[in-house]
């Protein structure tokens, strides 16, 4: 691909040349480029390229209503949606003091970790898939898609649930939820087993990612990275744990950790994170039936509706790592700023430039993909 | 903790033929084709059209501005029951599905189903504009997704509770009841405003209730004021008793209490200094003088709201008042409790500070007669109002302790000292007959320390032409209220003292022709003991001081002067507003003193023009 | 992790002269700075707090004042506090100062708000631009870019006919309120359907 | 846009040509390449529609990597104005017959992002559409709906709007040239492909085309050289 304003660079003759990774390819879920400048099969630099899936959130969110934006931040991160939801909402609350119900905290749980538990299954094929194993990514997106289905029952749509609103969540969940997402859980941890075969203990994969792509402890704490990635160098660093948001202090789990910081360091901290979610649901799952009371607390008009003047800058953890509302009021029926701090933000462009500078081409898409960068997130 | 995943653990060679197993599982690939959504599922939209009442409140809250508001003519259209013939249609090249349409709309109208699929060519593409009505997007029946519930409503449903005295400690004296709104409650019931304007255009004068609501809701009382005195100079009087057509037809009022529009305004009166609301009044007031004079006769909201006007627009103003003091029926009609004769002298000051010349105690016909004003005047104005009682003629409606409600009311008023029997039967059910029962109630407090009062009313509580509210007060009050009874005669005791009231059950009041033709039940008869027994059945304008010659000049229809749609009689330099032509009613008076001094104004400029 | 973590930081920033420190939550730390003696506060922070990680740097844009708030959120995985420093800069020139030597995460945030405001940060390795590199407009984060009016000069809407609306035209109907009419950027106060 | 009604193909009178014609219809609509490439958020109900639970493999679809090898563009979504230009050149390097599908709401009228500075707000300005598949996403039930519609149109002839963007070149230049700017230019030559598939009509070229002949530089080959080439040459 050749846009109109490339200009073909002529180089001084050297065994060196540039490739165009992207914007489409198989290291990512959305477009995003790299320009990878190459020795043979070694990569020399890369330069990375983003922007494609840039919509301007943070302009738009200035322009619309404090309800009107709940529509708008799932689009943020599409594989993950619900962490976006829930900390914009958190922001709000914050600044504007209101109490959210205990149940609707518990339900927000829920879906937070549902969501963690699809976007994980979503990588693991994507992961797969970019070392050439296909059979992954169709388990994967199939497995995915059964939780997207409990997600459509609960809110109505399969992606975009727009579920949670400042206040709480906008209704509570259906006859019979909490018995199908059990079974649905059920179901998962069965699969763990076979996932494990088709992936996690084959050795076409574990010789393909295995010292592929490090980074060590120093290294992520100086480039900034969070989540997953920060967790497979060894440091168990989770904002639910760290700062504590809705429930999480109430909950037993383990921050998953390993200490190699590689590839499949990665992918075994998001296995671990799995289980670990299923836990925490089945924790809600057996909490919820006692905890009673509305789920959303009222809040005013929405047409006619100032949130107070105040910031907030809100954090949760996405399955990518630390995500960060920045908020503003000034008073008004709108924000005055809204940043969203995506976690992709910080490994997909300088960590992950520096990561793949002296690997080799054919890991390059692995060790995107190994980082699950969301380029909407980066791009906003 | 780290994974139990041993990577070095390959397993045995005949691992592979583990996957054997997936040919005993049920395939996980769907049949082709569309499933059923889920019963939440947010897909299409359907609209009630029954139910919708064109409100657009869907369009303000759409994100994606993807809602036009379609008017649809042949569908019904009644500003006074808040209903529009306009219907909201969805533009699927913008709409995301977020349903917040259905969680904001008033009525619970418009709602998604679980249709999803819609496909097209490009030439075809006129069918991502979609008209919602109740049959679906493709015509084919869809169970319905995400709709309204009590979880996911995000209107306010109830209003804001204002704070008024106890019976007990009302009903010993006249004391207003109404505390009004603190500053905090005004803006939380400002802001359950959807801005629809259904209140806009019920409203007889077409107050701009929307934006004085929202100025109220942004802590903007002056902007407020400033809207309010667009349409409505007797705004004090309107924030107290008007009867309020704007909340009948409040689109929040669908499923939930209207928004308390009357107290609003009544709020932002009061809130703002009255030095500062002359200064809004006055605001507009042409420098130039026209030179022209109008009279106007009766100091009511009609006459008052005209002379503003066209005080405003430089014409030379007189109000002839044959009373002490400027109000008409809103003085000298409402008892004290209800509108407070300081409120109402605020709205009275503001408009007599612009320059109005007020001629009190000056009868016209008696003082003055119409030929004179007809004579000095460019054009006079009859807002005469509805002083005198109408009787019920029953045999012993003659009798001295037989009284008339308005006249009554206009003593206590004026402050006469009146001596209540402790039993009083009020015959009539509006809201007169409560005002009259209430105030005599009052007195009884006073005098005798119990109240005795009754009301018999030709109605029946399902058809009750009084307010509910004030039905309710009353009730409190310990005024005991008869309905369906129909008056037969007044007893009179041989000593000539009066004894009560006969009265027959009402089986109905009107004809198959819809005529005024009541039938009594006259095995059902009581007799309601009372001292004195009060007549408020209706009331009727004075017109003797027209004079024969005028009269005879005038057209009438049915005992009332015929007015062309500006309030002109049918004599060019007259004109006549308020309760004389509409019947009672002061918004409808106030509403009627604009368009009087607009037909007026245009009179004088065409007339100066020519 | 109380009310003792903030206590630290004040005292920290006693020696720094300007600098105002305020808790604001259990976990929260507003610290008010300058732009002179920012760098000096960050560095204390990380060097001797343990503040390793920079969350975000946050733009505003106080048209009105004439200022830019740059916002510098850090994390410090020991104390489990956030503190964000926020300074506030002349919105002409609009330069600063990077702080990509103490934090290297600044690099991609000072880049985003250099090319969303148009702040410059002397010393920051890339202020090449990232996502509008096909964007010649002001920088669009700007309170004085009006991005709905540049759509509205720019793009074309799609003009719908349908069958229905035509039929209802026929009949005297028609769009009565146009989405653009109803939103609260240009709803107005006046003009109730005047 | 009916201003611009679809170019209906002429049935030819030979009755063998016109078996033919059918013939090769029915086979294009059974097996349709799709670029795999993601524009915006409805990518994401791609992978369950592509793999095993939705599985459009058995209507013939399959994922293509490269847009040479593709039949059909699924614009999945808004296009940012840099994204749209990637769109635009992939577009142009596809072999013809080559269909368009717009799945969403941003591409029809702007959708979500009808305010946004950086997204295109009407796909069918720049490229000629076949199918649009109404929602916010799609769910795959309706993107494979959609391509079913395709097929159905592909079968019955009427899929031919690429031949559109050929025959109005400079109606979509103009476009293009309204949101790149005036110095915009692909490497693919239209017009001359327009004369070789004997597309070329009265709108193929005008005003526009003009602007961009001005400016248009001949596209060199990148030179990729090895050292050791560079020594043997010089």
């Amino acid at each position: 691909m050749r846009p109109e304003n490339y200009q073909a660079q002529s180089h001084p003759p050297s065994h060196e040349y540039e490739l165009n990774f992207g914007p489409n390819h198989p290291g990512i879920e959305g477009n995003y480029a790299l320009q990878v400048r190459l020795h043979g099969d070694t990569v020399v630099s890369a330069h990375a390229d983003g922007g494609y899936l840039h919509r301007g959130f943070e302009k738009l969110m200035e322009g619309r209503l404090w309800i009107q934006n709940i529509a708008l931040v799932p689009r943020i991160c599409v594989p993950d949606p619900v962490p976006m939801e829930v900390c914009y909402s958190l922001a709000i609350e914050d600044i504007s003091g209101l109490q959210v119900p205990e149940r609707a905290k518990w339900l927000r749980v829920l879906q937070l970790e549902l969501s963690r538990i699809a976007a994980h299954l979503f990588y693991f094929g994507g992961h797969a898939a970019t070392t050439g194993m296909y059979s992954p990514s169709f388990w994967g997106v199939a497995d995915r898609d059964l939780i997207l289905d409990r997600f459509e029952e609960l809110s109505g749509g399969r992606v975009y649930h727009i579920f949670n609103i400042p206040g709480g969540v906008r209704r509570d969940i259906p006859e019979g939820f909490l018995g199908r997402v059990s079974a649905l859980l059920d179901y998962l941890e069965a699969r763990l087993p076979e996932y494990d075969d088709l992936l996690f203990r084959n050795q076409v994969f574990v010789r393909r990612s295995k010292g592929v792509g490090v980074i060590d402890q120093q290294q992520a704490l100086a480039w900034g990275v969070t989540g997953p990635n920060l967790r497979a160098t060894g440091l168990g660093f989770d904002v639910r744990r760290d700062d504590p948001y809705l429930i999480y202090n109430q909950l037993d789990f383990e921050i998953p950790t390993e200490d190699s910081g590689c590839c499949w360091a990665r992918t075994l901290v998001r296995r671990s994170e799995l289980q670990q979610s299923i836990r925490i649901c089945r924790q809600v799952i057996a909490a919820l039936p006692d905890i009673g009371g509305p789920v959303r607390a009222p809040i005013p008009n929405p047409l006619a509706w100032n949130v107070p003047v105040g910031e907030s800058y809100t954090r949760v953890e996405s399955s990518k790592g630390e995500l960060a509302y920045y908020v503003l009021s000034t008073g008004g029926e709108k924000p005055y700023r809204v940043h969203v701090r995506g976690p992709s933000a910080m490994h997909a462009v300088q960590v992950l430039e520096k990561m793949v500078t002296g690997g080799r081409l054919e890991d390059v898409a692995q060790i995107m993909f190994s980082l699950d960068a969301c380029p909407p997130e980066v791009d906003r | 903790m780290s994974s139990d995943i041993d990577y070095k653990d390959a397993g045995s060679i005949l691992a592979p033929l583990k996957n054997l197993r997936f040919f005993a599982r049920e395939p996980v690939t769907e049949p082709l084709g569309p499933r059923p959504a889920a019963e939440n599922y947010r897909g299409f939209h359907v609209n009630d059209w029954e139910l919708c009442i064109g409100c657009s409140t869907c369009q303000k809250v759409c994100d994606n501005a993807a809602i036009s508001m379609i008017h649809i003519p042949g569908l019904p259209n009644d500003p006074v029951k808040g209903v529009r013939d306009h219907r909201p249609a969805i533009d699927y090249g913008r709409c995301c599905w977020c349903g917040l349409c259905v969680d904001i709309c008033p009525t619970g109208s418009i709602s998604l189903t679980r249709e999803y699929v819609h496909t097209c060519t490009e030439p075809e593409l006129d069918s991502y504009f979609v008209l919602p009505d109740p049959n679906g997007m493709h015509k084919t029946h869809f169970p319905k997704g995400w709709s309204k519930t009590e979880q996911n409503d995000l209107l306010d449903h109830d209003r804001q509770p204002m704070a008024e005295m106890a019976p007990e400690a009302r009903i010993g004296d006249f004391a207003e009841i109404v505390a009004g709104y603190t500053d905090q409650q005004a803006l939380l019931e400002a802001s359950r405003c959807v801005q629809c304007g259904m209140c806009h255009d019920a409203c007889p004068t077409q107050m701009h209730a929307p934006d004085y609501i929202r100025a109220i809701w942004q802590g903007n009382v002056e902007l407020a004021v400033e809207e309010i005195y667009r349409t409505n100079p007797f705004a004090h009087v309107c924030g107290r008793v008007c009867t309020h057509k704007c909340e009948d037809a409040c689109s929040i009022g669908r499923r939930g209490t209207p928004v308390a529009i009357r107290w609003l305004k009544r709020y932002a009166m009061d809130a703002l200094a009255p030095a500062k609301v002359k200064k809004i009044a006055a605001k507009g007031k042409s420098r130039k003088k026209s030179g022209r004079k109008i009279a106007i006769v009766g100091a009511g909201p009609a006459g008052m709201t005209a002379a503003f006007d066209l005080i405003k627009q430089g014409h030379a103003v007189t109000v002839f008042e044959a009373l002490d003091q400027a109000g008409g029926m809103t003085r000298y009609g409402i008892p004290y409790y209800r509108l407070p004769s300081e409120s109402l002298q605020r709205d009275i000051d503001i408009i007599v500070s612009l320059g109005v010349e007020m001629r009190y105690r000056t009868r016209v016909g008696v003082d003055v007669s119409m030929a004179e004003l007809e004579q000095e005047y460019d054009a006079v104005v009859l807002a005469l109002g509805l002083q005198l009682g109408r009787s019920t003629r029953i045999p012993g409606s003659d009798h001295v302790q037989v009284r008339a409600a308005v006249d009554l009311l206009r003593r206590i008023a004026a402050g006469e000292s009146l001596a209540v029997p402790d039993k009083v039967v009020v015959i009539g059910g509006g809201n007169v007959a409560m005002d009259i029962a209430r105030t005599l109630a009052r007195l009884q407090k006073q005098q005798h320390g119990v109240v005795g009062m009754t009301v018999c009313a030709l109605e029946d509580f399902a058809h009750f032409l009084a307010d509910p509210e004030e039905v309710r007060e009353s009730g409190e009050e310990g005024i005991e209220i008869i309905d369906a009874r129909g008056p037969r005669h007044c007893v009179v005791n041989d000593d000539g003292t009066l004894g009560g009231l006969c009265t027959w059950k009402v089986l109905s009041i009107f004809d198959e022709q819809h005529r005024f033709a009541p039938k009594f039940d006259e095995s059902d008869e009581r007799i309601h003991e009372a001292g004195m027994v009060v007549e408020s059945i209706g009331q009727m304008t004075d017109t003797g001081l027209l004079g024969d010659e005028l009269t005879e000049a005038l057209e009438w229809n049915r005992g009332r002067m015929k007015v062309d749609a500006f309030g002109r009689t049918s004599l060019p330099w007259l004109w006549a507003a308020g309760d004389c032509v509409n019947g009672p009613d002061v918004v409808h008076a106030v509403a009627d003193g604009h368009r009087v001094a607009t037909s007026i104004n245009e009179y004088l400029t065409q007339e100066v023009a020519a | 992790m109380n009310g003792e973590v903030g206590r630290p930081i004040s005292r920290l920033l006693a020696d720094v002269d300007g600098a105002r420190c305020e808790r604001k939550g259990d976990r929260r730390v507003r610290i008010d700075a300058t732009p002179e003696n920012l760098p000096a506060v960050l560095e204390l922070l990380k060097g001797r707090a343990g503040y390793l990680h920079l969350s975000a740097i946050t733009c505003i844009d106080w048209m009105d004042d004439g200022e830019f708030e740059l916002i510098y959120h850090l994390w410090s995985y020991e104390d489990r506090n956030l503190v964000s420093a926020h300074i506030r800069i002349p919105r002409e020139p609009g330069v600063y100062l990077s702080v990509y030597d103490l934090f290297e995460p600044a690099g991609f945030f000072e880049r985003d708000i250099h090319e969303m405001y148009g702040v410059f940060f002397e010393g920051s390795p890339d202020q090449e631009k990232f996502i509008l590199t096909e964007w010649n407009g002001p920088p669009p984060m700007r309170k004085d870019f009006d991005a709905e009016g540049w759509v509205q000069g720019t793009f074309q809407w799609e003009d719908y006919r349908p069958e229905w609306l035509q039929e209802i035209e026929e009949k005297g109907g028609g769009i009565a309120i146009k989405p653009e009419q109803a939103r609260a950027n240009t709803r107005k106060i006046r003009g109730w359907k005047q | 846009m009916n201003d611009f009604p679809l170019p209906v193909r002429a049935e030819r009178s030979n009755p063998l040509a016109r078996v033919f014609d059918e013939l090769i219809d029915f086979c294009r609509a059974r097996s349709m390449f799709m670029l795999h490439y993601c524009t915006g958020c409805g990518a994401i109900e791609l992978p369950p529609a592509m793999t095993s639970r939705f599985d459009m493999e058995r209507l013939g679809i399959q994922p293509m990597v490269t847009p040479r090898q593709a039949d059909i563009l699924l614009i999945t979504g808004y296009v940012s104005i840099k994204t749209l230009k990637r769109v635009i050149l992939t577009y142009e390097q596809m072999g013809s017959p080559k269909y368009v599908i717009g799945i969403c709401s941003c591409t029809v009228n702007g959708g979500m992002y009808w305010q946004s500075y950086a997204t295109a707000k009407k796909l069918n300005e720049y490229l000629p559409v076949d199918v649009y598949i109404a929602g916010c996403m799609p769910r795959p039930e309706a993107v494979i709906e959609g391509l079913r519609k395709l097929m159905g149109e592909i079968k019955a002839g009427r899929a031919n709007s690429w031949e559109r963007y050929f025959r109005e070149y400079d109606r979509y230049l103009a476009a293009q040239q309204n949101l790149f700017g005036p110095n915009w230019q692909t490497p693919t030559d239209i017009i001359g492909e327009a004369r070789d598939y004997q597309l070329y009509g009265p709108g193929t070229e005008g005003r526009h085309t003009e602007l961009l002949q001005q400016h248009q530089v001949p596209l060199q080959p990148l030179r990729m050289t090895l050292h050791s080439d560079v020594e043997k040459s010089s």
